[in-house]
């Protein structure tokens, strides 16, 4: 194939959250080149409507995106589909308090003030998951939202909050200054697509060889990952200026419950998300698998997928 | 109060013997290193109207800085009506050269703004306003605010402020600066009935010679800085005047007595030596 | 200033706010990292587009607008208006119109700056004392020569104070550029450590952001004092 | 009188004219219909919100938010102003860092505000200051500095004490600079709240704004976009009005 | 150009057959409803000094901006060495009554504006600035800039950017309103020395009565508005003149006669019937 011009796609939360984990390591690895793309960056955003947009506007519209902002974007009418998988789990995502904190579990939370990151965000499912689980009514305890992971952190350590939402790599990295409430996986079953890859109806229709790709690679990239956290977590840690001591940490973790998914959809995982949606009250309306995603440029062997 | 008996001397007292309303002895004022006035001895008589001329910058405002006890002298001393003065003495009414009317008020609530401070009975103040802004010929622009007005309506706000307060020492510094002057003539004739009808001392600073001849009982011309008194001027106008008194040939005679004192100075004070 | 930084550390804590001295190493370290210079060539491109647009565009328009009274009336509360409008609300029509990448940055950044700088001019020229001009025509000036020896020169000390007010404004629109969507830049720094939690990036990335626009308004400001000679 | 009414007439109709564009570039479907709405749903879709009363918690939020924070940002700027105008040397230190305090985007202190203010909406509130304090101290210092010399000299010849001198003189004289500067607080409120909740709230118009945004609810988006740029554009209209009568009242012929 | 014979008439002919310069013939201003001047008739005769006095408002400086071509009359024609005036003409300068001295240039570089722009050859100016400089007495601030200077400095800078281009015909509006009477005198003075060695003739605009009468050949009275000319008085100075006239019987008559004529003019502007 002929090498084709330096491009840049989009990958939601780059350099602060893991998503863009495949791809760092994809680039590095020359997974991209060897397919004859030249991907020079990602472009990213820390809102999930923003990278649903950035995708639109894109040079190449491919996105790893969040699932909820799709599916939101395809209910609004925008032309874009759904062709692969991304992260498919929220195994990492916990609650955390301060070494002396009064919330040590779920039936603690009753009148205490619980931080998560923004209104109909994944965080906030899970944390009215939890609230369920735990019995307990929205009234009966004081959620705020607080914004990213960083300031759920500095909202612990400032102690304006009992309890706030972290994750990776914050978790690993501030181990001893906080520790852990409960667990995201303690309240519903972690499997839930967080990612998915999109791309407009109008690259569906001319941009296929490209996307197959960007797909393929991203694949060798989760599985390169797998075989080698250590060598993946530093080159992860480099991309995203880390501390590989710390990422090394966090990639034995997704290594472990399987945080990558290699790029098949797993509609389990995807009506879990839908569930969620529903709970914050964000869903519009009923959807359809079957005209939301195109699975053609999927590989062969994850065509058929759960 | 002082009475002192002299003939016209260098602290410039007339020849008849009269009551000293305000003085100056031995007065000097220094900016930094700038020597700007002094030293200097005044009397002013008591409803005199007296004028200062002098070359730009010889220190007249400097004069009446130290007179009203807005500045402080570095040397000598100031008195009014026999007390040592330090700060604007109750009795001494100014009016500056610049336009001091108060543009978010209106001409009215200028002219009654001292009297109000001073917590004056309103209807006590309603009539005085009434009368200065009739003698002032601003009854119909009471109303109006000083952006309304021209610079010669706005400064006779700022006398009529002045007025209501009953000074009993008027201090004015080129009140008139802002006119042309024929309009500045006849602005004295007012000037000149009111000084007449309220018997107060006037103390006038200004550039024109014709003005400070048709005005006054005396008249200080000033070297250049440090201003100091070269001469003091005796006019002998009646006490009924006006400004009618400029075609009359005496007239002359005083304007040309002062330009001969200034002519020198002023050439100094604009830095040229003599014109060829 | 760092008395009151060191005193806000001590209080707030190392997780809101990094301490001076641990600002400056921090600083020092990503001054010295070939990253930091990529990132920080992408802000500074973005940000001399935006300034070169929004100072041409706004000069321009000051002038255009102050020379036609009429016009200039008619248009002076519209451009106030839009200067107060919260801009951030306007990313997706700016993403509409100017696409990714540069593009939008720079459009983030003239958006924030071309107002004032056009106001400034704008009230220079409408305030130019009137006898100037006259004096022009005196003196058989042609339009294009009045305008280059006299209108130019005499809206000078405004249009510098414009430019420092649009000076900063642009490059805080950069950064708001570059926070919603980038890969690189000094903006993508700071939102970065923000998510990250990386407090030291951050303030020193601010810290740096504060240095280059002090020292900037300091040399604008020494031109101005320098080489401006207002009326007295 | 008819120039004004001229003047505000050209100003309506180009204004007009510009809706009508849109309108019509929206229309004919020159722009996508799903980046751009036209303006006529924009305002029945707002009409709409406003009446079920949807917005309501979110307008008055905001709202408050933003009282509190002009009004703080007035009365410690003016404070700060008449301090630091009597100290002149504190003022050339303070000149450069003014000026260039506006290149600085507030809002990354958002976690240094949550430290000190705790996670309410103290920290909103000192975002919407932010620009705002510093505007109303570079109003009030302009204002100060164009007192008229021969004014306090005539509060002076009138032997007014310090406070009357402020009261009666200072303060009246500086008025339609401090007004300047209340309107550009005001502004700055708006823009600085609205941007902190557009990023980090869970209330208020900001966050109801990037909450359609994120939702790809364009019409909403659109809708209070629309309101919020009527809102704000009608303040500064009315403060600019009032302005304008004030200065023109002054203006000396 | 037009040689008439004719004595002091209403166009204000001197009495002896002279070149006419400049002319205005039933010139007429109106500014929207507001008639400001004329119909007016005058011919300016080559080489001589003539000034305009007048109420503030007459129409003074709106006559000023018809003869010189920065604006034009809505009736009757204006002449300029037997050409029709449309925009200022070459040979014409003109000193305004405001500041307008360009604060962006030193003083030398203000002086050589002029010159400059009329791409006269670099030698060439330096020679005709440093003369200017010399003559209004700024030499020594040859390289300040007009906000370090005085008021009275700033208008003669002006004077001397006019001057260098060597104008045949000199319009000044007021030049002298910021200065003090006695610098104006003496100010008087230098344009009198100056109007001698250029030979050019000299329209001049004052409020002051006296710097009219001391340095006019003839001195044309205006009404108030719309301004027309009640009389043209003749001095009859010699060329040979200076400020120290003022001293002298037969400067008080000119002066007289000229207050005698405006002082009911100049209450009608003020709005005041007479002085009581
Ligand atoms: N506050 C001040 N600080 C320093 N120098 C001053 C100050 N006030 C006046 N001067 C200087 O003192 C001298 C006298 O000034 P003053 O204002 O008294 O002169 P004046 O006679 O009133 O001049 P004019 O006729 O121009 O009003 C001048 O040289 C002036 O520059
Ligand atoms: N551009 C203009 N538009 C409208 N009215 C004008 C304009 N210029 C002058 N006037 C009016 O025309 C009249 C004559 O004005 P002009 O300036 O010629 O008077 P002047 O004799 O020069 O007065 P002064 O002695 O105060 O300078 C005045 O009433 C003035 O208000
Ligand atoms: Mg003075
Ligand atoms: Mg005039």
């Amino acid at each position: 194939e002929a090498p084709a011009r330096a491009e840049t796609i989009t990958v939601t939360h780059w350099g602060s959250a893991f998503y863009g984990a495949p791809y760092a390591v994809a680039l590095e690895k020359g997974f991209f080149k060897k397919r004859g793309l030249d991907i020079t960056g990602f472009l990213t955003s820390a809102g999930g409507g923003t990278s649903v947009r950035n995708t639109l506007a894109g040079e190449v519209p491919f996105g790893e995106v969040a699932l909820p902002a799709a599916i939101l974007a395809i209910q609004s009418g925008q032309p874009i589909k759904i062709i692969s998988g991304g992260v498919e789990s929220v195994e990492d995502i916990l609650w955390i308090t301060q070494p002396d904190g009064k919330v040590g579990s779920l039936a603690d939370l009753k009148g205490k003030k619980v931080a998560y990151t923004a209104p109909g965000s994944v965080t906030n499912m899970i944390i009215l998951n939890c609230l369920q689980k735990a019995g307990l009514e929205q009234k009966d305890l004081q959620l705020v939202a607080a914004g990213d992971l960083g300031a759920n952190l500095s909202a612990v350590l400032n102690r304006a909050v009992d309890a706030a939402m972290s994750g990776e790599p914050l978790w690993s990295g501030n181990q001893g200054k906080v520790k852990a409430a409960f667990w995201a996986k303690d309240c519903m079953n972690p499997a839930l697509t967080q990612t998915v890859g999109i791309t407009t109806a109008e690259f569906a229709k001319t941009g296929g060889d490209k996307l197959r790709a960007l797909i393929e690679a991203r694949r060798e990239g989760v599985a390169y990952i797998k075989a080698h956290p250590d060598e993946a977590a530093d080159i992860v840690a480099k991309a995203y200026s880390g501390d590989p001591k710390i990422f090394r940490e966090v990639f034995k973790h997704f290594v472990g419950f399987e945080y990558f998914g290699d790029g098949r959809l797993h509609y389990d995982n995807m009506n879990r998300m839908l569930d969620g949606m529903k709970l914050v009250g964000r869903l519009k309306g009923p959807v359809e698998w079957g005209q939301v995603v195109d699975t053609s440029f999927l590989p062969k062997d994850l065509q058929a997928s759960q | 109060m002082a009475v002192v008996a002299l003939s016209a001397d260098p602290r410039g007292m007339p020849a008849q013997t009269r009551e000293v309303h305000a003085a100056l002895r031995g007065v000097t004022r220094v900016y930094g290193r700038l020597a700007a006035l002094g030293p200097l001895d005044l009397d002013l008589v008591k409803g005199e109207f007296f004028s200062v001329v002098g070359p730009s910058g010889c220190g007249k405002s400097t004069l009446l800085d130290v007179l009203s006890g807005l500045g402080r002298p570095n040397a000598g001393s100031v008195t009014f009506e026999g007390a040592p003065v330090a700060g604007v003495p109750d009795g001494v009414g100014i009016v500056f050269q610049e336009d001091a009317s108060f543009p978010w008020l209106t001409v009215a609530d200028n002219v009654a703004f001292g009297l109000r401070r001073a917590g004056t009975d309103p209807a006590e103040i309603a009539r005085r306003v009434d009368y200065a802004l009739g003698f002032m010929g601003l009854t119909d622009f009471a109303g109006a605010y000083p952006a309304q007005l021209s610079g010669g309506m706005r400064q006779r706000v700022c006398i009529a402020r002045t007025l209501v307060t009953q000074p009993r020492l008027i201090l004015l510094d080129e009140p008139f600066g802002a006119l042309d002057q024929q309009t500045r003539l006849l602005m004295g004739d007012e000037l000149l009935r009111l000084w007449r009808e309220t018997g107060a001392t006037v103390l006038l600073i200004t550039h024109a010679l014709d003005e400070a001849a048709m005005l006054s009982d005396r008249i200080g011309v000033m070297s250049s800085r440090p201003g100091r008194f070269i001469e003091i001027v005796e006019t002998g106008w009646p006490r009924e005047r006006d400004s009618r008194i400029v075609a009359e040939e005496r007239f002359g005679h005083v304007t040309a007595r002062l330009w001969s004192h200034l002519r020198e100075e002023s050439l100094k004070a604009i830095g040229k030596k003599s014109v060829p | 200033m760092l008395g009151l930084w060191q005193g806000l550390h001590a209080y707030a804590g190392e997780a809101a706010i990094a301490s001076p001295l641990a600002a400056f190493r921090h600083l020092s370290g990503l001054l010295a990292s070939a990253g930091f210079w990529s990132h920080a060539g992408a802000t500074l491109t973005a940000f001399a587009g935006a300034l070169v647009i929004s100072a041409l565009l706004g000069i321009g328009l000051g002038l255009v607008l102050g020379l036609r009274r009429f016009a200039g009336e008619v248009a002076e509360p519209i451009l106030a208006g839009l200067y107060s409008i919260p801009k951030v609300t306007l990313y997706p029509v700016i993403l509409l119109v100017f696409g990714l990448g540069l593009g939008a940055k720079v459009a983030f950044g003239v958006i924030h700056g071309v107002i004032p700088i056009t106001l400034f001019t704008l009230t220079a020229v409408k305030g130019i004392n009137p006898v100037l001009i006259r004096t022009a025509r005196a003196m058989r000036l042609s339009q294009a020569a009045t305008i280059r020896t006299i209108l130019a020169p005499a809206v000078l000390p405004e249009i510098v104070t414009g430019l420092r007010v649009g000076f900063s404004l642009t490059l805080l629109g950069v950064l708001v550029g570059e926070m919603f969507a980038s890969q690189k830049g000094l903006g993508f720094l700071i939102v970065n450590g923000i998510s990250l939690h990386n407090v030291k990036q951050t303030t020193a990335v601010i810290l740096m952001l504060v240095i280059v626009a002090v020292a900037a308004n300091g040399v604008l400001l020494w031109l101005d004092r320098r080489f401006i000679h207002r009326a007295a | 009188m008819t120039r004004e009414r001229a003047v505000t007439l050209t100003r309506i109709a180009w204004i007009a004219g510009f809706v009508v564009l849109l309108e019509a570039v929206c229309r004919l479907h020159l722009v996508n219909p799903l980046t751009l709405i036209p303006p006529s749903e924009m305002a029945t879709t707002l009409w709409g919100m406003l009446a079920s009363g949807e917005i309501a918690g979110d307008i008055a939020r905001t709202f408050s938010t933003v009282a509190i924070a002009v009004v703080l940002a007035v009365a410690i700027g003016f404070t700060l102003g008449v301090a630091i105008h009597a100290l002149p040397r504190v003022r050339q230190g303070l000149d450069p860092l003014l000026a260039s305090y506006y290149s600085i985007p507030t809002f990354v202190f958002y976690p240094l505000f949550v430290a000190i203010f705790g996670l309410n909406s103290v920290p909103l509130i000192v975002l919407g200051m932010a620009f705002g304090v510093p505007a109303m101290i570079l109003a009030t210092l302009n204002g100060l500095d164009r007192v008229p010399r021969v004014l306090m000299r005539t509060a002076r010849s009138y032997r007014l004490g310090r406070l009357a001198t402020l009261a009666h003189v200072v303060m009246p004289s500086a008025l339609p600079y401090l007004l300047t500067g209340v309107k550009l607080a005001l502004a700055y409120a708006f823009i600085g709240i609205i941007a902190g909740e557009f990023i980090l709230a869970d209330a208020g118009l900001g966050h109801a704004i990037a909450y359609a945004y994120d939702g790809f609810e364009n019409r909403t988006m659109y809708a209070l976009m629309l309101f919020v740029l009527v809102v704000v554009t009608g303040l500064n209209m009315t403060l600019h009005a009032w302005e304008g009568r004030l200065m023109r009242r002054r203006a000396r012929a």
